[in-house]
């Protein structure tokens, strides 16, 4: 990019505008949203946004990085406990303490204020210096950026290892359940179901009628008997059971018969 | 396009996002929050490394990104934790932490 | 000569670490590595007698360590890592107090059941797979490596002179303790929401901390806390983006020691924890954290200090008023001890605020001197139990100095620290630091203090009433006979109260020679 | 021209595209709702409640989940680290190895502990 670029241009400002809006939708949206899976979308927005953001501000590298890392990986991962925890979940942890919903939006505007102003006055004589000489040192943004990782932030660098593996053994000490007891094998497992009482094979299929095509129906057996064994546990549990209508077996059999004869 | 701009950006989602900390009750949406707060951040040091033609920025936001991650695993860990001891055990001690 | 290895480009140029003097954190990095090793390879009873060896055998050598290094002065790592006097004793100072909070987390004797810890963190609490694992006698032996991360954390944290680095050392520390916080073997939904609220509010305060780092880059184009001092005196005229910077940085710092009005989670996170956690949270993160914040504002922002002071005079006010205040009105006694942690940080900020050598000192001394009467002071809670375990309702406590005198007789010496009577350390740490803000001018500030203290007296000494001047009744909990490792950490508490009270000179001559922060 | 125009394009043509198709569909689609249309149907009978009270989470797909993002951390340190390889000389060799031996530790702790195993 060249000096035109950056003084006048009318794209990167398209461009931060658009993302601007949307970026600050989306975090509107995370904070209002009733649901937790709508924060989700919302902050999938953002961080979208932030993405376009970072490659429009000479950060190709981080732009890709956002979208592997938050909007991959990160967002996937609270849309899985979402699902778990069910996605309408809106369970109150913090004790609710009258008027602080109030104090706390007075709060973040007043600091968003003094933020806001704090910065764009201080800021205003600021010039862009831009990052095409910086990045030309190593001929590359990626180069530069591992230029940096590898030798002014090595440290930093292996320590992030120490907090992966942090969060690996957090991980598994609070989801892994280890068996304790040892998996039973295809050959024990096919022991168990014969030497029990129980019924070893499939059991047969739900009823098939012309009218009444549904798994809580009694099966029609080929020799025109019914059976309750096709009907599944829970409906059983339930008391879900639809009682066969005799006079409609009868009648399917009279019509095979007469096929026949 | 002034820079200066993306620095007013990011301090507007940030202000947001510590909004939605003190406002929300529901844990999730409460850490949402915080990574918009951690993004507002990388946005602001993205700017910052521009306007003073420093890569560094950069490669600091980039570690904040790997940092946040590991944070969302153990948090995410803890909350899914909680979840499903709520949702199982029959709560013998209702008043919990209180204030 | 391959032509494509001829036109290779210039190679980077390699930033030279000096290995020895960062050794100490490489130790306790690499145990826990080993450590984490043992989880995966070694069978499941002999995962605790091998890892107990590796955590007390990396603090002991950690420790050796330190004491050779102890005439380093030196920046290394790209000026990324001081090893410095103030950094060396914290460290001392921290592996000491995290290898008698290891105790406590190896005792086995008080609790029926095994450790304080559940037997297993994953399974539900009362569910028959947690019950199957208690009566295997199986022990969550993933406490250990993560307690040798959170320590590498804390060394790394109080000597990281580049504020990445300590946001970096600042997870490697916080992450650990926010995950053995919900282990408690008893009351874990308590311990469970304990957790998540020390976690969530940890997120936010790193968050803030977070951008204050990004505001200071933008000041001064560089988050080495030299280079930072560099531009403070450089260039005053952009003070309000680095009033913010600084604002946003001790939120976040602030946080972490606990100051009114950023301290919302440590009663909860204090109660709920096990209390050797606890007591991990109100030691050693209290010591790491003040460091962090004595490094910032001192060597980064020291150009300034007329502009912070005054936001950090609030702060002290109102932690010290605050905590006293809310303190008297507590009956648990884990929150109590919580809330006095609060008053105790507000006593500190005065001397952070004093901005010298003397305040620095006094800082050092005072962290030190109260890490040792909090960890006697947790440890003695965790011995007083009843049917349901720890017994902290202070109801029944009444008449415990009369069922157990020792154990009534040790609290109350370690409240008298924490109160600031004569002949103990708390006095002599409560003197260094208003005596250096004095000399500072801070006279005002000084009198709030001792004002704060006197109210504070109140609510230690309402315990020692309680246990000496009330009859026991059927409530009144007793005092279990813990194994050698607890014993340990009472009569350390006790021990180091006691004598620093009587003979401060040596911790005094150590602190003051440690010196000032490197740059 | 500039390099923002044509991802600005891009943008309005995939929004555009997207507001197209929905909107079409609102408006010629036939509109005949009732009851049964936003029922869930479950094979021709109501539909099974959720377990309310009890019930197990399938933890285990969030476990591969969070192990998943740890790996992927890694590979995000691996990309930089293989663009500027032959520029960090031996000693970067070194401190990649050490970070991936680090990393490599967990996932023995997870092997061992059974964290892989599907069922």
């Amino acid at each position: 990019m060249n000096a035109a670029v950056q003084a006048g241009n009318v794209g990167e400002t398209l461009v931060f505008w658009i993302c601007a809006f949307f970026s600050v939708l989306g975090a509107l949206g995370l904070i209002v949203s009733r649901k937790a899976v709508h924060s989700a979308l919302w902050m999938a927005l953002v961080m979208i946004n932030l993405a376009i953001l970072f490659v429009a501000n000479s950060a190709p590298f981080l732009g890709m990085a956002q979208i592997v890392v938050y909007t991959g990986a990160v967002m996937m991962l609270f849309l899985f406990v979402l699902m778990m925890v069910g996605v309408d979940s809106s369970d109150s942890l913090i004790e609710t303490i009258k008027g602080q919903r109030v104090a706390g939006i007075l709060l973040g505007i007043g600091m968003g204020l003094l933020l806001v102003f704090g910065l764009g006055s201080a800021l205003t004589n600021s010039t862009s210096v831009g990052l095409d000489a910086a990045n030309g040192v190593d001929k590359g943004n990626v180069q530069g950026i591992a230029h940096l990782i590898f030798t002014d932030y090595l440290i930093p660098f292996e320590v992030t290892s120490a907090l992966l593996i942090t969060a690996a053994l957090g991980a598994m000490v609070l989801a892994h359940r280890e068996r304790w007891i040892p998996r039973l094998t295809q050959m024990q497992l096919s022991r168990a179901r014969f030497a029990g009482s129980g019924h070893p094979g499939n059991l047969p299929n739900p009823g098939i009628y012309a009218r009444h095509n549904a798994v809580d129906t009694p099966a029609l057996l080929p020799d025109g008997s019914t059976t309750d064994l096709s009907i599944p546990g829970p409906l059983v549990a339930r008391g879900g059971i639809r009682p066969v209508d005799h006079a409609e077996v009868d009648e399917v059999a009279a019509i095979t018969d007469g096929g026949q004869s | 396009m002034n820079p200066v701009n993306y620095v007013i950006l990011s301090a507007v989602l940030f202000s947001i996002g510590a909004i939605g900390v003190l406002v929300r009750r529901n844990a999730i949406i409460v850490f949402m929050s915080v990574e918009l707060m951690l993004n507002a951040a990388n946005l602001a040091f993205v700017a910052f490394a521009r306007i003073n033609g420093i890569l560094s920025g950069q490669v600091i936001a980039f570690f904040v990104m790997v940092v946040a991650a590991a944070e969302v695993v153990v948090g995410l860990a803890i909350i899914v934790q909680i979840f499903r001891t709520r949702r199982s055990v029959s709560i013998d001690e209702p008043n919990l932490l209180k204030h | 000569m391959n032509p494509i290895m001829a036109s290779a480009p210039a190679l980077f140029t390699i930033r030279s670490v000096d290995y020895r003097a960062i050794s100490p954190v490489l130790i306790i990095l690499a145990v826990a590595l080993v450590s984490v090793f043992v989880e995966a390879f070694v069978g499941r009873s002999a995962r605790r007698p091998v890892q107990l060896v590796l955590v007390f055998g990396a603090f002991l050598a950690t420790f050796i360590d330190l004491i050779t290094l102890h005439a380093t002065r030196l920046v290394t790592a790209a000026g990324s890592v001081a090893v410095d006097g103030p950094a060396l004793v914290m460290q001392g100072a921290i592996i000491l107090l995290a290898a008698l909070a290891a105790m406590l987390m190896a005792e086995r004797m008080v609790d029926p059941s095994g450790d304080p810890f559940a037997a297993r963190a994953s399974s539900l609490p009362g569910s028959v797979d947690e019950a199957e694992f208690s009566a295997r006698g199986y022990f969550q032996t993933e406490v250990w490596p993560l307690l040798l991360f959170s320590v590498a954390g804390m060394m790394l944290f109080v000597s990281a002179n580049d504020l990445l680095l300590m946001f970096v050392a600042l997870e490697v520390m916080s992450l650990p303790i926010y995950l053995m916080a919900g282990m408690a073997r008893r009351r874990r939904l308590l311990s469970q929401e304990a957790s998540l609220k020390y976690f969530l509010l940890g997120a936010f305060a790193s968050a803030f901390f977070l951008y204050g780092m990004a505001l200071t880059f933008g000041f001064a184009g560089s988050v080495n806390l030299g280079s930072i001092a560099d531009a403070v005196s450089a260039k005053p005229s952009q003070s309000g983006l680095l009033l913010l910077a600084v604002a946003m940085l001790s939120i976040g710092l602030l946080f972490k020691v606990a100051a009114v009005p950023f301290h919302q989670w440590t009663p909860d996170a204090y109660q709920g924890a096990p209390t050797a956690v606890t007591a991990l949270m109100a030691t050693t993160v209290k010591i790491a954290a003040f460091g962090a914040l004595m490094r910032v504002l001192y060597v980064a922002f020291g150009g300034i200090r007329w502009d912070w002071t005054p936001m950090l005079w609030i702060v002290a006010i109102l932690t010290m008023v605050v905590g006293s205040v809310i303190a008297v009105t507590q009956s648990d006694i884990k929150r109590m001890l919580a809330y006095s942690s609060v008053a105790q940080a507000g006593f500190i900020l005065v001397g952070v605020i004093a901005v010298s050598g003397k305040g620095l000192a006094s800082v050092l001394f005072y962290v030190i001197a109260y890490g040792f009467a909090t960890i006697g002071a947790f440890a003695v809670v965790s011995v007083v139990r009843d049917a349901s375990g720890e017994a902290t309702h202070l109801s029944k406590w009444a008449g415990l100095g009369k069922k157990s005198p020792v154990t009534g007789a040790v609290l109350s010496l370690l409240m008298l620290s924490f109160a600031g009577i004569p002949l103990t350390s708390g006095f002599i740490g409560k003197f260094a630091v208003f005596s250096a803000a004095i000399a500072n001018g801070a006279t005002w500030l000084v009198i709030v203090a001792v004002i704060a203290s006197v109210v504070s007296a109140f609510f230690y000494a309402r315990v020692i009433v309680l246990m000496f001047f009330s009859e026991p009744t059927e409530a009144t909990a007793s005092v279990v006979v813990p194994s050698a490792f607890t014993t340990i950490v009472i009569a350390a508490g006790a021990t180091v109260t006691v004598v620093v009270g009587i003979a401060p000179q040596p911790l005094l001559d150590l602190v003051n020679n440690a010196g000032l922060f490197l740059r | 021209m500039n390099v923002y125009t044509p991802i600005l394009i891009l943008g309005i043509l995939a929004f555009g595209f997207a507001a197209f198709s929905v909107l079409t569909a609102s408006l010629t689609g036939p509109k005949r709702y009732n009851r049964a249309k936003v029922d869930a149907y479950e094979c021709g009978i109501d539909p099974t409640p959720q377990p309310e009270g009890g019930g197990r989470f399938p933890v285990k797909y969030y476990l591969t989940a969070m192990l998943f993002i740890v790996f992927d951390i890694e590979i995000v340190f691996l990309y930089p680290w293989a663009v500027a390889f032959d520029r960090l000389a031996f000693f970067g060799f070194c401190e990649m190895v050490v970070f991936i031996i680090t990393v490599l530790v967990v996932y023995a702790y997870v092997w061992r502990r059974r964290g892989l195993e599907w069922d």
